[in-house]
């Protein structure tokens, strides 16, 4: 049974081995262990937190599969996405140019950078082991975050975002950034991804274009690679699209992948998920994502099951599982 | 050879005139309306008040040794943009730097500005290919700041001239290339005959509202940003030796260079004194002379040798007849050009 | 009993007199009888139409008292804004000024003229008679619109959006116009309104700024005035926000009106409609928007009914004002 | 009095010197940290390359009548804005017009630019009020252009000048609190000290990004723009003698004009010649000239009243040995100002 929770520090080891192979360029999960020590512990201090409007909290989540103790993946939540620093992005504008008498009517795309997602909840650090993509381990790892925050929607924004990895040449340099950012920065992708991460994104402010860049300038490789996902964040991508998020609005400054956005309250997890009451009894029916209602012993699974009214009745196995007991209440959302 | 200001019946002669000259010269083109109109402005802006509001003036340069054939044509806008906007782009620069990362970086930007509204215009020089000699091309172009020094109150005090950007033999202009196409979907030699017969307002409608980074140009593109089309650069040496300068204005279709020069500061202008003329009986000798006849509706300029004696300057009889002047006039003259050997 | 159904053009001399008391400004119904008679036309052409993608169609209903064949109300629908020219709006930015080195972190709002919004479905020509207003009959008239979406989806944007009038001072001058429309017109509040009754909003690609406008800049009362709802919609911006409407991203040009938006899907009586059965019976129990399922036969009503499951009783006057009978499929939604 | 190059010894006069600066002069805070750097900047520049981005040269006036008090202090810098960016307000015009409305309207707008990134400045002019007399202030300002025309190559073509712009008793820049205030949420002299002292990063992370329609600001604020102090206007006139013009860049927080020339075209670098000296036996009479002695690390310039004969510059004694010279030296001097009654 695979079994979604908060990271603790005793996963250090494991979580480790994660982040080692986890494809490069997943910032917010380097293989270091410092980072991701401070990760986990942000995560139980957030947990631990009495919460009553999004901050700096960050929560950093675990798929286990019970039975071996093994981690195949993990997940996290940034409350408020540049908390710190501002969170840009290039805005994707449609301008229109018009012209009546000469019947002319144009519609032309400019990038802008903008910080619009400021604030808003990011999902990152998003990664599971190769043989569970595109399975129900996946969904479960990903969309636990909902029921996660359908629970405690004081402790998340009003809008969830989530950066998608852009597509990038065999030689691991971006088109996007040459035809873009280089113009700017002046030094190459990697060098920038690790100016990044090592200095944060302050210095974006000084070096990045105050004016809306004209896409059909750009050169063809690059407008291609605008809002193209890298088949590293595929599975992320699969997953968010069926929750509802929109992919057309904002992409990567860096490298031109896209940044998916929803409003929390219509991400069809949340939308669909409703509290309900457990009853011990014969699993069975259809599959669903059942989570308790704690906040620091937070756990979530799929359960095939038949809801019936306001009940619905679970194996003692996954009301171990769930660490919730006879009469419990619970938050289910069809997977 | 005789400049002098148009006249109605000058009509045939500039529509055959229009129709030798080529895509760049946007405010020539072989359209009979609009040629007269430009006439009737011209004849309008005399009778007006005084005012650059109000000026227009058109000046044709006609071979008086071919029955007054007219040959060439120049003319002065006293104030530009005043009743539709008047585009350029200003070359800016932006620099991008981080000390911290230890980058820095200067990007060239193209600003959409009508920072030149208001200022005075030298326009629509075109002279025939095979009159193309002998001085003929200073004459006609020069003959204008005559006019202004006499009339200053009816220019504005900036003036400003066009040169003509790059394009190849087929009329391709790598700018227009680059940037131009991608907002307007037609040609260069379309967008440019549209502006040239007034139909101005779709590049508001169309064109970039904002500051392009020239790196996302094509090299060629870069490359002619402020550059004159090689037949252009005598007409722009000639200018740059009025005093003509460029400050990084160009234009918004082939990124020519808009070049400008204070009025007082024109040296045809500064330089240029008043004379009374006296007949010369022998061939007139010494450098060459601009000379106007300061007259407004029958304004006129010759070009003859001549050096000045006491505050005269003496003219051949066939020089003061071309001028319709007697000995004993009033006349304004400068040397044509500013000679390091005066 | 009332109504809600589409404008005829033996509806003209009624409509005519509800243009007469609808308050100057509502610039989408002028007193003008040529102005109405093509409104009432275009809406049954639109009608008539086989429409598979939304495009020029707009619609024009009424809401009557039956009884005494009376109108009290009339709503309109345009199926995309600026389908002819674009449809402009202030966006209403926020830029994060930020300086780590001198601990300073600004948010600045700038208004950026746009035209986001351009092909997004409009609902407009929205008036009631002041007795009717902030009563069933309001909620009515306004709302059957979306009953009215909800059916035919095609013909409609996924995302519906509607302006609101803005704040004018006692001598119908506008402190918003005053500061920021008149810098770049040089005209008064309503000689540009009859402009753009009269020409149309093209010259405004002419004469509007095309750089943002920094709030901060602005005089203190134009900047109350931003966003402000004049008391002549506030019928309507009370529905639209009870509706889910939101009302803080763009501004009108002319006025600084709020326009409101929200995703077609998400609109509160779309998303908790739903079909059902018409039995004939007693009527009681909680008010229920009904329509029936006609375009051009559309009618809505206010009846106070009790859905259960599938099916629904109404008396055989509610039947009979939705022109269907027994057995029937409607849309319901709560009140 | 004499004017020469910067010493290390001079940084307690400096101190004390800047001491008495009011705001405005953003370039000499009392800052001993930031003196000691200039003055070793200096220092470092003499031995450098010649290249302008070397270059940053200070000078100071001495009094020679008071054993040598450094009584004033001024600087040039060879390229500005290579390290960080150099920002101005680009005072621009848009124009919005529609034919069909017949509204025109001509809006002044501010960009912000780097345009001037990579000119020489003259910067960091002060006079100890008590010497504000006797020419002192043409002296220690036009003694910089004899050094430019000596070592052009260390310098960019084009020079600016920053000059003080408007403000009142108590230090209010109406420019400032109608638009800077709403961006910087800090006193105007606290963004003009942070700017003195080099912090100026702060100023890409603050400033407006988007062009600002002047319409919006203060009638006071607009009524400043491109307009200098009271106090400055003889600075200012003083630089316009010698060919300095307004462009339309002005200072992001006071609106102060920024004025330009090029290096070649500035009346004391354009009219300067060599000259021998020759030692006058009596006081040297005719034109106030300023005299340098072609000295890189120890350049020095005086004025004196002379006349040259032949080629020879009569000096006196003093003037020759305040000058570190002997009688036969060359030297290169220029008149003080371009006098009418040449």
């Amino acid at each position: 049974m695979f079994v979604f929770r908060p990271s603790r520090l005793s996963d250090l080891p494991a979580i480790e081995k994660l982040a080692q192979e986890s494809p490069v360029g997943v910032t917010s999960l380097p293989p270091d262990r410092d980072t991701l020590f401070r990760k986990i512990q942000a995560s139980l201090d957030s947990l631990a937190a009495d919460v009553s409007f999004h901050g700096e909290e960050s929560y950093f989540f675990v798929l286990e599969q019970v039975e071996r103790s093994e981690l195949v993946g993990v997940a996290g939540i940034v409350a408020s996405a540049g908390f710190n620093e501002p969170f840009y992005s290039y805005r994707n504008e449609t301008l229109i140019h018009a012209s009546p008498g000469l019947a002319i009517h144009n519609r032309i795309h400019a990038l802008s950078l903008c910080h619009d997602l400021t604030g808003n909840t990011l999902l990152a650090s998003f990664f599971i082991r190769k043989p569970y993509a595109f399975t129900r381990q996946s969904d479960l790892l990903s969309r636990s975050r909902f029921l996660f925050m359908a629970n405690w929607p004081e402790r998340f924004a009003d809008t969830v975002v989530s950066e998608m990895l852009g597509a990038t040449r065999l030689d691991g340099s971006s088109p996007f950034w040459d035809s873009v950012g280089r113009v700017f920065f002046g030094i190459d992708y990697q060098t920038a991804e690790h100016y990044c991460g090592v200095n944060g994104r302050k210095f974006i402010s000084e070096m990045m274009p105050q004016h809306p860049i004209y896409v059909p300038l750009l050169s063809d490789e690059a407008q291609e690679a605008m809002g193209q996902v890298n088949p590293d964040s595929a599975v992320s991508f699969d997953v968010l699209i069926r929750e509802g998020f929109e992919a057309e609005n904002y992409i990567d400054i860096f490298d031109g992948g896209p940044t998916l956005h929803a409003a929390t309250r219509a991400i069809r997890t949340i939308a669909q998920s409703r509290l309900a009451t457990v009853r011990r009894g014969h699993g069975g029916g259809l599959p669903y994502l059942i989570a308790n209602r704690s906040v620091e012993e937070f756990r979530c699974l799929v359960v095939e099951a038949e809801p019936l009214g306001d009940a619905v009745n679970l194996s003692a196995a996954a009301l171990d599982a769930l660490g919730v007991s006879d009469g419990a209440t619970v938050r289910i959302a069809p997977l | 050879m005789l400049v002098r200001a148009i006249r109605r019946d000058d009509l045939d002669a500039l529509l055959l005139l229009a129709r030798s000259t080529g895509v760049g010269v946007t405010t020539l083109p072989a359209n009979e309306e609009r040629l007269l109109r430009r006439i009737e402005a011209s004849l309008a802006a005399q009778a007006a008040e005084p005012k650059p509001e109000h000026s227009s003036f058109v000046f044709v340069l006609e071979d008086t040794r071919q029955q007054g054939r007219v040959v060439g044509i120049c003319a002065i806008e006293g104030a530009v943009g005043l009743t539709e906007p008047w585009y350029n782009y200003r070359v800016g620069v932006s620099v991008h730097a981080s000390r911290e990362l230890g980058v820095y970086r200067k990007l060239d930007t193209l600003f959409l500005t009508n920072d030149l509204t208001g200022s005075a215009e030298l326009c629509s020089l075109f002279l025939h290919p095979d009159w193309r000699h002998s001085n003929n091309g200073s004459l006609l172009s020069k003959s204008r700041f005559l006019f202004m020094a006499e009339f200053p109150e009816r220019f504005e005090r900036r003036v400003i001239a066009e040169m003509r950007g790059v394009s190849d033999a087929t009329g391709m202009s790598p700018f227009w290339e680059a940037l131009g196409r991608h907002f307007f979907k037609m040609e260069f030699s379309e967008a440019d005959y549209l502006t040239g017969i007034g139909q101005k307002s779709f590049i508001a409608e169309l064109m970039p509202q904002h500051p392009v980074y020239t790196a996302f140009l094509s090299e060629a593109a870069r490359a002619v940003i402020g550059r004159v089309h090689d037949n252009t650069r005598p007409a722009l040496a000639m200018l740059e030796g009025e005093g003509f300068r460029y400050n990084g204005y160009v234009d918004i279709f082939d990124a020519g260079p808009t070049i400008e020069c204070e009025l007082g500061d024109i040296r045809a202008v500064r330089d240029s004194r008043l004379f009374t003329t006296v007949t010369a009986n022998s061939p007139t000798e010494g450098r060459l002379w601009l000379v106007s006849n300061r007259r407004l509706a029958d304004f006129r300029v010759a070009l003859t040798h001549s050096e000045p004696i006491d505050g005269q300057l003496p003219l051949s009889p066939t020089v003061l007849a071309n001028l319709g002047c007697e000995s004993g006039a009033s006349v304004r003259a400068v040397p044509l050009s500013a000679a390091t050997a005066i």
